[in-house]
C-alpha cells in the first residue's frame, strides 16, 4: 500500500502536430526497403513474433524491387495495377466535385489508399470474398466493376443497383467478390470470419478478406473477429488500414503510441505482418502469403497497411482543421500510383507519354460514366420507384409494408 | 405420436434440421459436447459431427457476426445465446447488419440466421437470468421474433424460423421448458406429458411464422398472450370466471393481426397479457394496433397486465410476475368498466 | 438575451458546466481538438484543458463503459456518440450497467452519465445516420431520455441531464441544429433567429426533465411531438385548418403524462407523429397509455403518423419522413371520424 | 490465385479428456519456480515482451519462496492470507450446502481460486477500487466483511444489504473496495478502466484491479477496456482469471490452443505477466509491481493468472459431464491454501494443530453468521418490504413507480 510520488494524472494523446505547426513524420521509424526477413508461410506463429514490429516493404526509394518479399511481378499485371489504382483516383476525384455542384449527398475518397484494394483484389481469386472498408473502390475497379453502376450508386438514381436504399458509395457487388458495405464501421469484420468458415465447413476452397480503419480497431467487433478467426483456425485475412486518421483523430487514439497494429495479432496467436501501404509490391508478396497460409488450413493472419489518408475523411470533413496543412506531402512512404509509376518506368516498362494516354484514357471513360449516369439523373431529380422503399425489408413485405405502401399511394 | 417437454421438442427440431440440411450447423455457448446449459443440444454434436454443433467463444457479438458471415456465404446457421438477457452484445449486430443486409444490398446478400435465446422469468434468476427483451427487437425492422408456448409450436416453429430467408429472433420461455406454468408458483409443478401441445410428431413439420392460435374462444373479453403467459392467461381466465377469447400470438413479428381484429370486434374488449415491463413494451404496440382498427368495437379500455417498471427483482419474482390474479382482476375490471 | 442555435445552446450548457463543475468532463469520437463533427464542443477542449474534453476510440461500447466507471467514482462524464445510428454497440452497456447500477447495488453505485446523440432524419444520411431509436432506450428501466426541440430547451436539458444523478441519454435532433424544418423540404432553409426559443441566456439555467412544453394551445384534437416533428406539428396544424393543442415532449422519460391527458381529456382526440418506424415505437405507448386514461373522452380514434416500417431510405427520405401533409391528413381523418 | 490442397476444414478446438479419459495436463508447460526473470518496474514494454510466455512461480514443490519474484513477506501476512482463503473455502462448502437444501436459489464458489482475491485484496489500498468476477469473495474475505451479511444477501432476507434486488452472491461493497457485482460476464472490465482514469483526472492516488475469466476475455468489453486502459495510460490492474474452464467450455474455446491469455497484452503495448495463481507470493509480487507501475504514472498491466476452477461452475451445474473425473486432483499447480500452509509450516510459522484450530474457529464463525442469517430468514421465509422492489430505478422514483406500488397495494 505505498502512495503516491507524483500524483496520478491522466494521458491524453496528441499528435504531434496541428494546424499552423510544420508537419512531421519523425517520431516514425521507417526501415529501408528489402530489410525485412521472409519466413516460410508454414512457420508457427511463435517463429514471426518478430514481424509485427517490423515494415514489409519491396520498393526502395529509386524505385527498384528488393529484398526477400520482391513477389516478381511480370510487368502486365503491374501495369493492370496500376491502372486501377489510376482509375479509382480518376473517378474520385471527379465525384467528388460533382458533390461540390450538388449532384449527390455524399462522397468519400481513397485518396493515398488506392494501391490497398487494386493489389489484394488482383491476388484473391474470383470466388473469394472481401469485406471492404468505404475507401476501398479500387477493388471494384481492378475487376472491371461497371463505372456506370458506382455512378447511379452515388445517385441514387433509377439505374441505381442498390435501388435508392443506401448511402452513395455504400456499394454491394457480390459478383465482383465485394460485401455489403454499411455506415458502421467495423460490424462486418465478423462476418468475413463467419464466411471463410463457412467455406471450411463446406470442404470448399474460397478465402475471405476482410478490412478495418486502424481507428476502428478499437470497436469490440475487431477483437470478436480476431478470436473467432484464431479459435476456429479461419481461412481470412484481416487487414487493418492504417491511414493514420480517423476523422479527425490521430491513431494514438487508437493505441499507436504504444504499438504496432500489426502486434495485435500476438494477442489471438496469429501472425502479424506490418506492411507498406503505398507499395504495390510490399502488399503483393503480404497478401500471398496470408492467401497461401489460408488455403493451407494454416488459418488467419492480420495485416496492418501502413499507409496515409491523403484527402479528407469524406465531402463531410475538412482537415486543415485538425491537422497540419502539407502533411500529406511529408509522408515518408509517398504516394502508391507515383510509386508504382516509378517503378515500371525504372524496369523500362512505362513512360511519361504512356501514361498521360492512360491518364487521358481513363478521364474520359469516367466522364462518359458520368454522363451516362447524369442521364439517367442526379440525385433528386431520378429515384428508383418508390414502391423500392418498402421492398427487400424482408423476402416478402409483411401486411404492414403492404399497407404503408398503399397508404402513400402506391 | 410421442410426448415430448419443449427441451425435447426444440431439441427435436434442431435434429431434423442438422439431419435434412447439409448447410445447417449449431453453435453457442456449451452447446457442443454439453449440450447446453438447458440441454437443448444434447447429443446433437455426437450425432451430427464435430463442426455441426459445436461451443463458441463467450462474445455473443462474435457469435452472432460470424452467423451473419455464414449465412451470407449461404448456409443457415442456428446460434444460441444462453439467455434473452446475454443478447445485448449482439443488439448492434442484430439490429445494424442481420436486419438491415438484405434491404441495403438489395438482396445480393442476406442473414437466415435464427437466434436462440431461453427468455423470460419465474425460475427466481433474478435481474439477468430473466428478462423479457422482445419489444427491442419488434422495432426492429428487418427481424422477426417468434415465442411459443408449447412443445409442439416450439419444434414447428423452429423449424419454420430455421427454414425463413430472414433472421429471426427465437425466444425460448424458459419456464415452460419442463412443464406449463401458470402462474400459480405455490402450486405442484406440472410436466408437459398429458398437456395439450405435447404431442410432438417425430419428424419434420412447420408452424408457420405469423399465424397466431385461438387457445380458447370467448365472448366477452380478448385475451392476447404469447410464451409463458398463455399459461397464466388460461390461469387467470379462469380464476375470474369470465368468457374469454385467447390468443397465442406465437410470434410478435409477423404479427397475425387479422386474428386479433376479428377477435376484438367480436368480443369488444381486450386486456394485453406480457412479462416485459410495461412502458415501452411490445403490450403499447398491440394496444395501440387495436384501438386504431378496432375503436368503434371497444366497450372498455384496452388493459396492459406487465411486469413492473423496475429491473427483475429477484426476492420480489411473485410480487414482479404478472400472475393470474393479476389478469383476473383486470378481466374483471374490464368487464365492469 | 444572446441569439444562438441549437449548436452553440449545446455548446453554451457544455462549457457552464464545465466551468461550475470541476467533476464533469467531456469524451467521445472527435470531440477533442477538432469539436466533433456536428461542432457541438468546439472550442472546449482549447478553454478548459485537455483532460476535461478530449477524443475517444472508436468504441461506443468503452466510451459508455468507461463514463459508468467514471461515474461511479464521482465524477460526472458527458460523452458524445457520434450518431445515435451507432450507440448501438454501446447498448449492454447502458442497459446492462448503467441503468441498473443504482438498484442492484442499493444505492452504493451510480451511474450520473449523459449520453448525448445527434439523431434523426432530414440530412440525406441514409440509413445509419438517419435513425430515431428512442424506443429502445424508453422501454428500459433506469434510463431518462431527453429530445429538445428548440435552443432555449436544449441547453436547460443539457444542464439538468448533466446534474441528475441517473444516466440521461439526450437525444439532439440534428436536422433542427441551424434551424428549425417543418418537414417542408422544397423550402428556403430557416436559421433559429428569429424564432421561438433562440433567445438563450448565456449562464446556468435548467429546464426539469419529464416536464412537457405545451407549444399551442387549441380546442379540437392533441397532437404529441418531441424533437424535429415539433416544426412538423407546426406546420401539419397549420396546413390542416385544425383548431390542435400540440404538446412537445421535451423528455420521454420520465414523461409528463399529466399534461399529455389533461389535454386529451379536453380535446377527445389525438395524433401523435414521431420520426422512427412505427411498429414498436415509442408512438404505441402514448397511445396506449392515452387510450387507457382518456378512454371516455376519445371521440375518435388514436393516430400516429411515423416513419415507415422500413429501414431509413436514402433516396426516399422526404417519402419516408412523416411530414406535415401525413399530419394534415390525420388530423383531419381524426376529426371527421 | 492458386486453388486448395487439401480441402479446407473447419477446426474445432477440442479439449485433451471428456468424462472417461484419463485426466491429463501434459499438453501444458509448467516451468520450475523462481525461473522468470523480473524486470524493473519502469522497464519500457518493449523490454517485457518475453513475460506473457514465461510463469512467475515462487513457491516451489517442497512450499519454498525461490527467487526474483519472492514478496519476503512476513508471517503475520502469510497467516492473514491464508486465514482468508479458508476462511473463503469453509463459507462456500457450507453455503453451497446451504443451495442443495433449498435456503436460497443459487450460489457459486471460488475452489481452487481462493488466493487470488484474498492475496490482490492485501496488495491493494482501502481506497482502491476492485472490480471482481463472481468467484471473488475471498477479497470481502481478506477485509473481514460481515460474514452474516454476505449470507444476508444469499437469504435475499429482510437484512439483505442489497434490499432483494440482486441474484445471490452478486455482492457490493463499496466500503471495502468491491464494486457491484451482475450477472453479465465482463461488462464492468470497462468500468474499472473509467474509474481508475477518474483518479487519474482528479489527481488522487487511488488505482483500480478489474478481473475477468478466461471464457469471458472473448468479449468486446475485454478488448475496449484495454484499449481506453492503454490509449489513456490508466492507473489499473488489469486481470484474466484463467482457471481453464468456461461453465462446460476448456479455455481453447477463448484461444488458448494458440497462445496465452497474458499475450494479450502485447496486443496494447502493456505489459502482460502470466502468474501461478494457486501461488499466494507470486500473486503478491505480480501485483506490487503492477501497482507500483500504476501508481507511478506508468500506466495497465494485465496480468494471467493460472488457476483451476476445482468445483462445478455454479450450483446449476455438473462438471463430471463434460471432463474428466479427478481432473482437479492432476492439476500441477495443485491447491492454494495447501500450497500457502505448506509454506507457512517449512518456514517453521505454522503446524497442523494451528491449523485445525484455524479450521474450527472459522467454521463456528461460519456456523454462527448463517445462524443469524437463517435467524432472519432463509430465500422465501423473508424479504425485503416489497416496496423496495420499486425503490431505486431512479433516484427518485416517477410517477409510474409510484402509481404501481399503489396498484399492488403498498
Ligand atoms: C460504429 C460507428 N461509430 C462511429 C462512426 C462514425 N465514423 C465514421 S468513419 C469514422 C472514422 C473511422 O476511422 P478509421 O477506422 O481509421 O477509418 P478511415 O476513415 O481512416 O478509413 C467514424 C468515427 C461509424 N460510422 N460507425
Ligand atoms: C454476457 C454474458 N454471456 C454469457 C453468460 C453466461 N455465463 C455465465 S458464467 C459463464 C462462463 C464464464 O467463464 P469464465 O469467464 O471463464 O469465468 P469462470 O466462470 O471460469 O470464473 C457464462 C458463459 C453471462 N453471464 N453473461
Ligand atoms: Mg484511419
Ligand atoms: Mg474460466
Amino acid at each position: 500500500m505505498m502512495s503516491n510520488t507524483p500524483k496520478l494524472q491522466l494521458h491524453i494523446p496528441t499528435p504531434p502536430g496541428r494546424p499552423g505547426d510544420e508537419p512531421t513524420f519523425d517520431h516514425l521509424e521507417i526501415p529501408p526497403a528489402g530489410t525485412v526477413r521472409r519466413p516460410d508461410m508454414s512457420a508457427p506463429e511463435a517463429d514471426l513474433r518478430d514481424l509485427p514490429y517490423g515494415l514489409i516493404r519491396v520498393l526502395d526509394d529509386a524505385g527498384r524491387a528488393v529484398g526477400p518479399w520482391n513477389p516478381n511481378l511480370s510487368a502486365d499485371r503491374l501495369r493492370a495495377g496500376l491502372r486501377a489504382m489510376l482509375l479509382t483516383r480518376t473517378f474520385d476525384e471527379r465525384l467528388f466535385r460533382l458533390h461540390r455542384q450538388g449532384k449527390t449527398s455524399f462522397y468519400m475518397k481513397s485518396e493515398g489508399e488506392e494501391a490497398i484494394g487494386a493489389c489484394q483484389s488482383m491476388v484473391l481469386g474470383r470466388d473469394d470474398m472481401a469485406f471492404p472498408t468505404y475507401r476501398m473502390v479500387s477493388w471494384l475497379m481492378a475487376r472491371d466493376y461497371p463505372l456506370v453502376d458506382l455512378v447511379n450508386q452515388i445517385f441514387s438514381n433509377a439505374q441505381d443497383p442498390l435501388k435508392g436504399r443506401q448511402l452513395p458509395i455504400l456499394y454491394s457487388a457480390r459478383q465482383y467478390g465485394f460485401y455489403s458495405l454499411s455506415g458502421n464501421v467495423g460490424s462486418r469484420f465478423g462476418a468475413a470470419v463467419g464466411w471463410a468458415m463457412a467455406s471450411a465447413f463446406k470442404g470448399d476452397d474460397k478465402i475471405a478478406i476482410g478490412y478495418i480503419g486502424e481507428g476502428t480497431t478499437a470497436e469490440g467487433d475487431f477483437h470478436e473477429a480476431l478470436t473467432f478467426a484464431s479459435v476456429y483456425r479461419a481461412p481470412v485475412i484481416l487487414c487493418v488500414t492504417n491511414n493514420q486518421w480517423a476523422i479527425s483523430s490521430f491513431s494514438g487514439i487508437a493505441g499507436a503510441e504504444t504499438t504496432t497494429f500489426a502486434a495485435k495479432a500476438l494477442a489471438y496467436g496469429l501472425p502479424g505482418l506490418r506492411v507498406d501501404g503505398n507499395d504495390f509490391l510490399a502488399i503483393w508478396a503480404a497478401t500471398e502469403w496470408a492467401a497461401e497460409r489460408a488455403r493451407s488450413n494454416r488459418g488467419a493472419t492480420l495485416i496492418e497497411l501502413f499507409t496515409y489518408r491523403a484527402g479528407g475523411h469524406s465531402t463531410s470533413d475538412d482537415p486543415s482543421k485538425y491537422r497540419p496543412a502539407g502533411e500529406a506531402a511529408k509522408w515518408p512512404l509517398g504516394d502508391p500510383v507515383e510509386r508504382l509509376k516509378q517503378h515500371l518506368v525504372a524496369l523500362g516498362e512505362w513512360d511519361e507519354t504512356r501514361h498521360q494516354a492512360l491518364q487521358a484514357e481513363l478521364t474520359e471513360a469516367v466522364r462518359a460514366a458520368v454522363k451516362e449516369g447524369e442521364a439517367v439523373g442526379c440525385l433528386g431529380k431520378s429515384k428508383p420507384s418508390v414502391r423500392e422503399m418498402f421492398e427487400g425489408v424482408f423476402k416478402e413485405p409483411d401486411w404492414r409494408l403492404i399497407e404503408q405502401r398503399r397508404e402513400l399511394g402506391i | 405420436m410421442p410426448t415430448m417437454n419443449m427441451i425435447q421438442a426444440l431439441n427435436s427440431a434442431l435434429d431434423v434440421m442438422l439431419t435434412e440440411d447439409p448447410d445447417t450447423l449449431i453453435f453457442g455457448e456449451d452447446v457442443g459436447y454439453f449440450g447446453g446449459v438447458f440441454r437443448v443440444t444434447e447429443g446433437l454434436q455426437r450425432k451430427h459431427g464435430l463442426t455441426r454443433c459445436f461451443d463458441a467463444p463467450i462474445s455473443e457479438g462474435g457469435i452472432v457476426a460470424t452467423a451473419i458471415g455464414m449465412g451470407a456465404y449461404g448456409l443457415r446457421p442456428i446460434v444460441e445465446i444462453q439467455f434473452a438477457d446475454y443478447i445485448l452484445p449482439a443488439y448492434d449486430q442484430l439490429v445494424s447488419e442481420a436486419a438491415r443486409l438484405r434491404y441495403r444490398s438489395n438482396g445480393e446478400f442476406f442473414a437466415p440466421i435464427t437466434v436462440r435465446a431461453p427468455y423470460g422469468g419465474g425460475i427466481f434468476g433474478g435481474q439477468t437470468h430473466s428478462q423479457s427483451p422482445e419489444a427491442i427487437f419488434a422495432h426492429i425492422t428487418g427481424l422477426k421474433t417468434v415465442i411459443p408456448s408449447n412443445p409442439y409450436d416450439a419444434k414447428g416453429l423452429l423449424i419454420a424460423a430455421i427454414e425463413d430467408d430472414d433472421p429471426v429472433i427465437f425466444l425460448e420461455p424458459k419456464r415452460i421448458y419442463n412443464g406449463p406454468f401458470d402462474g400459480r408458483y405455490d402450486q405442484l409443478l406440472k410436466v408437459w406429458a398429458g398437456e395439450p401441445g405435447a404431442e410432438v410428431p417425430e419428424g419434420r413439420y412447420t408452424v408457420p411464422l405469423g399465424k397466431a392460435a385461438l387457445v380458447r374462444k370467448g365472448a366477452d373479453v380478448t385475451v392476447i398472450a404469447y410464451g409463458t403467459m398463455v399459461h397464466v392467461a388460461q390461469a387467470g381466465i379462469a380464476e375470474s370466471g369470465v368468457d374469454a377469447e385467447l390468443i397465442d400470438l406465437r410470434s410478435i413479428v409477423p404479427l397475425d393481426i387479422e386474428t386479433i381484429v376479428a377477435s376484438v370486434r367480436k368480443t369488444g374488449r381486450c386486456v394485453i397479457l406480457h412479462e416485459a415491463s410495461r412502458f415501452g413494451g411490445f403490450g403499447g404496440e398491440l394496444s395501440a394496433l387495436i384501438q386504431e382498427r378496432c375503436f368503434y368495437h371497444l366497450k372498455s379500455p384496452i388493459e396492459r397486465v406487465a411486469g413492473w417498471d423496475t429491473p427483475y427483482p429477484h426476492a420480489f419474482e411473485w410480487d414482479y410476475f404478472p400472475g393470474p390474479k393479476r389478469l383476473a382482476a383486470a378481466l374483471i375490471r374490464t368487464l365492469e368498466a
